[in-house]
């Protein structure tokens, strides 16, 4: 389903560390499957031509990873970001996380990535290998004497269904167009559920949040969650608790967290990807995006390197706290 | 007279500079409001973290509710702008989570406000005890 | 159900003294509420002591196991649980549990040979025990050296009983040492790896070693250097424990479990551990 | 063995139920499986397995093991434990089965835990064969056989029927309760259900997935290999693998101060933490290499080195599943173990 190919990106790759433009390429490495690729640093073309692989599941945001790597690097990094990690890549760059001159940026469009969990749902398990076409996809299983024929879109992430910019916000280069910023229904789900009544909403988080087993993978995989130290690891906090040792904590920390990137948060839905439990946090996200919209005008974290996060920020207009719900209920 | 008739325990975190002062002018006007509101005292109403909150409710409180200086009066200038945007974000998200609106509260009351106090206090802690115990955000271990 | 023990569910335990043996290291005195003793350890074991709500952290026991009236806990202050016993009175409770781990194989490798220890700091807490041990069964043991430095004379933990005990002992030899010259103190000033050298013991004696993991090493060294044999080289090792049974992983190195199979390892053992203590 | 229809299993869960908690893995909202209580209306699940694994149930997430009352300078310390009633886990599969094995040797040798050892005396497992292993199962590399799982009972589902052999004296008692419910049969479906198991194995992606570069005594040969870095270089620190895993059994014992009282209880933990090893000095797992290294070392090397070889992996494929960037014991087991198996 993408247009770009792996041969294109190793060409671009391998042409930069050999003019020494950059020392090393943070990448998709190959994994046992089709669909199980890890992040990973390259330092040669031969590296690249051996384990370099791009297909509809290099999902991972790799914006989050320069922290650590750009640092690491000894020379410049490369790193491939699709439209969406560019927005996580000028948040980062905006609370200065890590070093703008370590990083070459190549933007690559992207044509949404798949949900293996989608294609699991239609195809079954026992994958043994996944083909991409045009617009379809070919698996083969264990079960099924003939390939199986899925249509691409079916199997989309969530957030590439709701895919709110192809635009790249930040590149040295690109490969490809820089895109346009396009319209998306991504608040629709939100709007459903502030249409429930509060107990159908209670039922829903309850339901969504007792799921939680508290990994901490929304967190540890979250550009915006780049704290030194988290106030749910820090035993003097009160709060650090490793466990969900019942509701409310499973509410407190989802609410913190949400909470504490809100503002800060480019929708990128890495949370919700990485969850073992599928639980849709990016739910809790938009929430906030929606109501920082509502609120205080449209904001795009993210869209800008330097932006002042509408959290961190006043007009001496705003509106109560106590307005807002007032102002849902003349809408209704 | 009921014997076991519910009494909401609410958490009021007041700023020093305003509503702290509010609360001790409704206490030396000899003006009622419920014992069951219990003051904490913060430099600033900005000084109150989401954190706070949740925290209270964890512990037994029933509903909590955040006192400031009015816009603009802010001893530090403009603590109070940004508990606004804070809570407004906050108070929309305990919402869309499901737990109920009236138990969480935002005013202004200055250190003239002793009456405004002690209305806000009986006005909330009616609102709280119509909605009863907190059952939504309640930790069952800090049960009694 | 309740009468089945678990070694998680500690005795209550009060302090029923406080020694200020320096700056920042106090003895505490422990005993059961009927005044009893604990629980019998032997020396080099370990307990976990705990205030509920603060946490649960493992100290060696610094009393011999021949004091049959109560334990003593010689502890730096240097995080939650410790300065939380650094501020606590005569007659409080607190919780304990154990004994744990392995404890000096003083009734069989140590029978009959001449000993010699070496501490450094807060580490001479461990020895005490053993020392003291070793002291009460005099004739089982050859000769006592005993080397012990800290940072300054007033770092030196246990400092009477050193001076009027100790030293006095027949057969007992104690040589101290402070890191930099001090008014007042006529003894030797230096570190202990090169005090030890610098004395050139006999090496036909066994080795117990304790201190801050960079004294340990520099020690060692020291000891193999004028001759000493790793196998009789003993040491005792610290890390983060949390149920001191070998079940809650996280003092594992190699495939060793510290409060289990450790604390103490001979320096030989030691080696064959993956670097990670 | 016995057997009976499809049909009457909802019957049969109501007559377990009727003096045991019957636990099965059951369809949730999200798409995936988990263990819920059985009650009126409950479907057994078609899923191969359930995201979080049955270890739930002998070694819970959370468990609270005493509670202090303290006043003054007193403290009284209150036990908590009461007598547990007998519970069946139904429909475990094979790999989940062998794990509880894995976690008897560290709660169950002595001292023995009480907390878990009470659970275990309690609990009943009816385990079920497999018939459509995943891309990521790789059991039979640790000698399990999916079509023959242990368990007080085995149990086999084919399209219309379900078929139970006893294999413990609990697994007798089990089924003489249901069995007015089912009807003695011989095993030739079975047999013909565990051929079908073993062609699908010979086809498995990681059937050859070779373990011996690893084993006790393996220390030194595999704690220094460059290739952890390489491994780690991308892990989050999150839980994801141990929370999911069956065999993960560091906890963590932690006191919660509810305001009247203290609870000491203890939750899983996870060596991938940074925090996992942090002491008051310091930390001797500085680096997440580090700590990615003890996890498999400890699986692969440790664990085996002082449980007669056996390994503390099932091979169940969670982690393959379920971390998010990928990474794995098996991709560890193919790096650290230089490729033998390709």
């Amino acid at each position: 389903m993408q247009k770009i190919t792996r041969e294109q990106l190793i060409e671009k790759a391998s042409a930069l560390l050999s003019n020494s433009t950059v020392s090393c390429v943070l990448g998709w490495g190959m994994g046992e499957f089709d669909y199980d690729v890890t992040p990973t640093t390259f330092n040669s073309v031969e590296e690249l031509e051996k384990g370099f692989v791009f297909s509809d599941f290099c999902g991972a945001n790799f914006s989050k990873y320069l922290v650590k790597k750009a640092a690491a690097c000894e020379g410049k990094i490369l790193v491939f970001l699709k439209p969406c990690d560019t927005y996580s890549f000028n948040q980062l760059l905006t609370e200065h996380r890590f070093d703008r001159e370590k990083v070459y940026v190549v933007g690559i469009p992207c044509e949404g990535m798949a949900d293996i969990n989608k294609v699991k749902a239609i195809c079954g398990e026992g994958i043994l290998s996944i083909g991409s076409k045009g617009d379809k996809m070919t698996v083969t299983t264990l079960y099924d004497d003939e390939p199986v024929s899925i249509d691409a879109k079916e199997v989309l992430a969530e957030r590439c269904l709701n895919c709110k910019s192809k635009k790249h916000v930040a590149f040295d280069e690109l490969l490809g167009d820089e895109g346009d910023v396009i319209e998306s229904n991504r608040f629709d789900e939100v709007a459903r559920l502030e249409a429930m009544t509060p107990d159908e909403r209670f039922a829903f988080w309850q339901n969504e949040l007792s799921r939680c087993i508290r990994c901490n993978a929304c967190r540890d995989a979250c550009p915006a969650c780049t704290c030194e130290k988290c106030v749910f690891d820090n035993p003097n906090s009160g709060v650090e608790n490793k466990s969900p040792a019942n509701s409310f904590e499973e509410k407190l920390f989802h609410i913190i967290r949400a909470y504490h990137v809100a503002g800060r948060c480019t929708d990128c839905g890495e949370c919700s990807r990485v969850c073992p439990q599928n639980i849709p946090l990016h739910l809790l996200n938009r929430k906030f995006i929606k109501d920082i919209n509502e609120f205080y005008g449209e904001y795009q974290a993210g869209a800008e390197e330097g932006q002042r996060a509408p959290l961190v920020d006043y007009t001496t207009e705003d509106l109560e706290p106590g307005e807002v719900f007032d102002r849902r209920d003349s809408d209704a | 007279m009921q014997v076991n008739e519910y009494k909401p325990l609410i958490v009021a975190f007041c700023c020093n500079w305003c509503s702290y002062a509010g609360a001790d002018l409704a206490g030396n006007n000899r003006l009622a409001y419920p014992a069951d509101v219990k003051i904490i005292r913060v430099p600033c109403s900005c000084r109150v973290n989401p954190m706070f909150i949740l925290r209270a409710f964890q512990r037994g409180a029933d509903g909590v509710i955040i006192c400031g200086c009015h816009p603009g009066d802010c001893h530090y200038t403009s603590g109070n702008y940004y508990t606004r945007r804070r809570m407004a974000a906050l108070f929309s998200m305990l919402d869309f989570l499901g737990i109920e609106r009236e138990r969480t509260r935002v005013e202004w009351v200055s250190a003239a406000e002793g009456a405004k106090f002690a209305a806000t206090m009986n006005d909330f802690v009616e609102k709280v005890t119509a909605l009863g115990e907190n059952k939504r955000l309640e930790d069952l271990r800090c049960k009694k | 159900m309740n009468n089945v023990n678990d070694t998680l569910i500690p005795k209550v335990g009060v302090i029923t003294d406080v020694r200020i043996d320096t700056p920042d290291i106090k003895t505490f005195r422990v005993v059961t509420p009927d005044g009893k003793k604990a629980f019998d350890h032997m020396p080099g074991q370990c307990a976990m002591l705990s205030i509920p709500g603060v946490g649960e952290a493992m100290f060696s026991i610094t009393s011999s196991p021949t004091n049959e009236e109560y334990m003593e806990f010689s502890i730096k202050k240097c995080g939650c649980v410790t300065d939380w016993l650094h501020n606590a009175e005569v007659g409080q409770q607190i919780t304990i549990r154990g004994p744990y781990g392995k404890p000096f194989p003083v009734d069989d490798v140590f029978a009959g040979k001449d000993l010699l220890f070496i501490a450094g700091g807060v580490g001479l807490a461990p020895l005490r025990s053993v020392i003291n041990y070793c002291r009460h069964y005099r004739d089982r043991y050859g000769k006592i050296d005993i080397v012990y430095g800290s940072r300054s004379k007033d770092d030196l933990l246990d400092y009477q009983e050193i001076i009027n005990e100790w030293s006095t002992d027949s057969g007992v030899n104690v040589h101290l040492t402070i890191d930099n010259p001090q008014e007042g103190w006529d003894g030797h000033v230096g570190f202990v790896p090169t005090y030890v050298k610098e004395l050139g013991f006999d090496t036909n004696k066994v080795a117990v070693l304790c201190g801050p993991p960079i004294m340990i090493k520099f020690t060692l060294d020291g000891l193999c250097e004028i001759g000493f044999d790793k196998t009789n080289v003993y040491t005792t090792l610290e890390l983060r424990m949390k149920c001191g049974v070998g079940k809650c992983g996280r003092c594992n190195v190699g495939a060793k479990y510290v409060c289990k199979d450790g604390p103490v390892f001979r320096c030989d053992e030691l080696e064959e551990l993956p670097d990670e203590y | 063995m016995r057997k009976c229809s499809l049909d009457k299993l909802n019957l049969i869960f109501a007559e377990i139920a009727k003096d045991a908690a019957l636990y099965l893995p059951a369809d949730q909202t999200d798409g995936s499986a988990a263990y819920k209580k059985w009650e009126e209306g409950t479907a057994l699940s078609d899923a191969l397995n359930t995201v979080r694994s049955p270890k739930d149930f002998f070694f819970p997430q959370t468990e609270d093991l005493m509670k202090f009352k303290t006043q003054g300078k007193n403290i009284d310390i209150i036990d908590i434990r009461t007598a547990l009633e007998d519970f069946v886990i139904f429909g475990v599969r094979a790999c989940d089965v062998k794990s509880f094995d894995i976690l008897d040797r560290v709660f169950l040798t002595e001292p023995v835990d009480s907390f878990y050892a009470s659970r275990r005396s309690h609990g009943i497992i009816v385990s079920m064969a497999c018939t459509r292993p995943s891309e990521t199962c790789f059991c039979k590399t640790f000698s399990i056989d999916p079509a023959n799982p242990a368990g007080d009972v085995s149990a086999w589902k084919s399209e219309t029927e379900i078929f139970f052999e006893a294999n413990t004296q609990k697994g007798e008692d089990f089924l003489n309760k249901i069995s007015s419910l089912t009807e003695e049969c011989d095993d030739t479906l079975v047999a013909t259900q565990k051929e079908a198991i073993n062609k699908i194995m010979d086809k498995l992606p990681l059937k050859n997935l070779d373990t011996s570069a690893f084993g006790g005594g393996k220390t030194n040969e595999l704690f220094d290999s460059p290739a952890w870095a390489e491994l780690s270089q991308s892990c989050l620190g999150c839980g994801t693998c141990t929370f999911v895993c069956p065999t993960c059994q560091c906890y963590d014992i932690k006191d919660f101060n509810t305001g009247n009282e203290v609870i000491r209880f203890r939750c899983w933990d996870s060596c991938m933490y940074s925090d996992f090893t942090k002491m008051a000095h310091g930390n001797n797992r500085l680096t997440q290499k580090e700590r990615f290294r003890q996890r498999f070392m400890h699986k692969l090397v440790y664990y085996p080195e002082n449980n007669d070889g056996l390994f503390s992996c099932v091979g169940c494929g969670r982690c393959l599943a379920k971390c998010p960037i990928s990474m794995n014991i098996v991709k560890v087991m193919k790096k650290i173990g230089g490729n033998k198996s390709e």
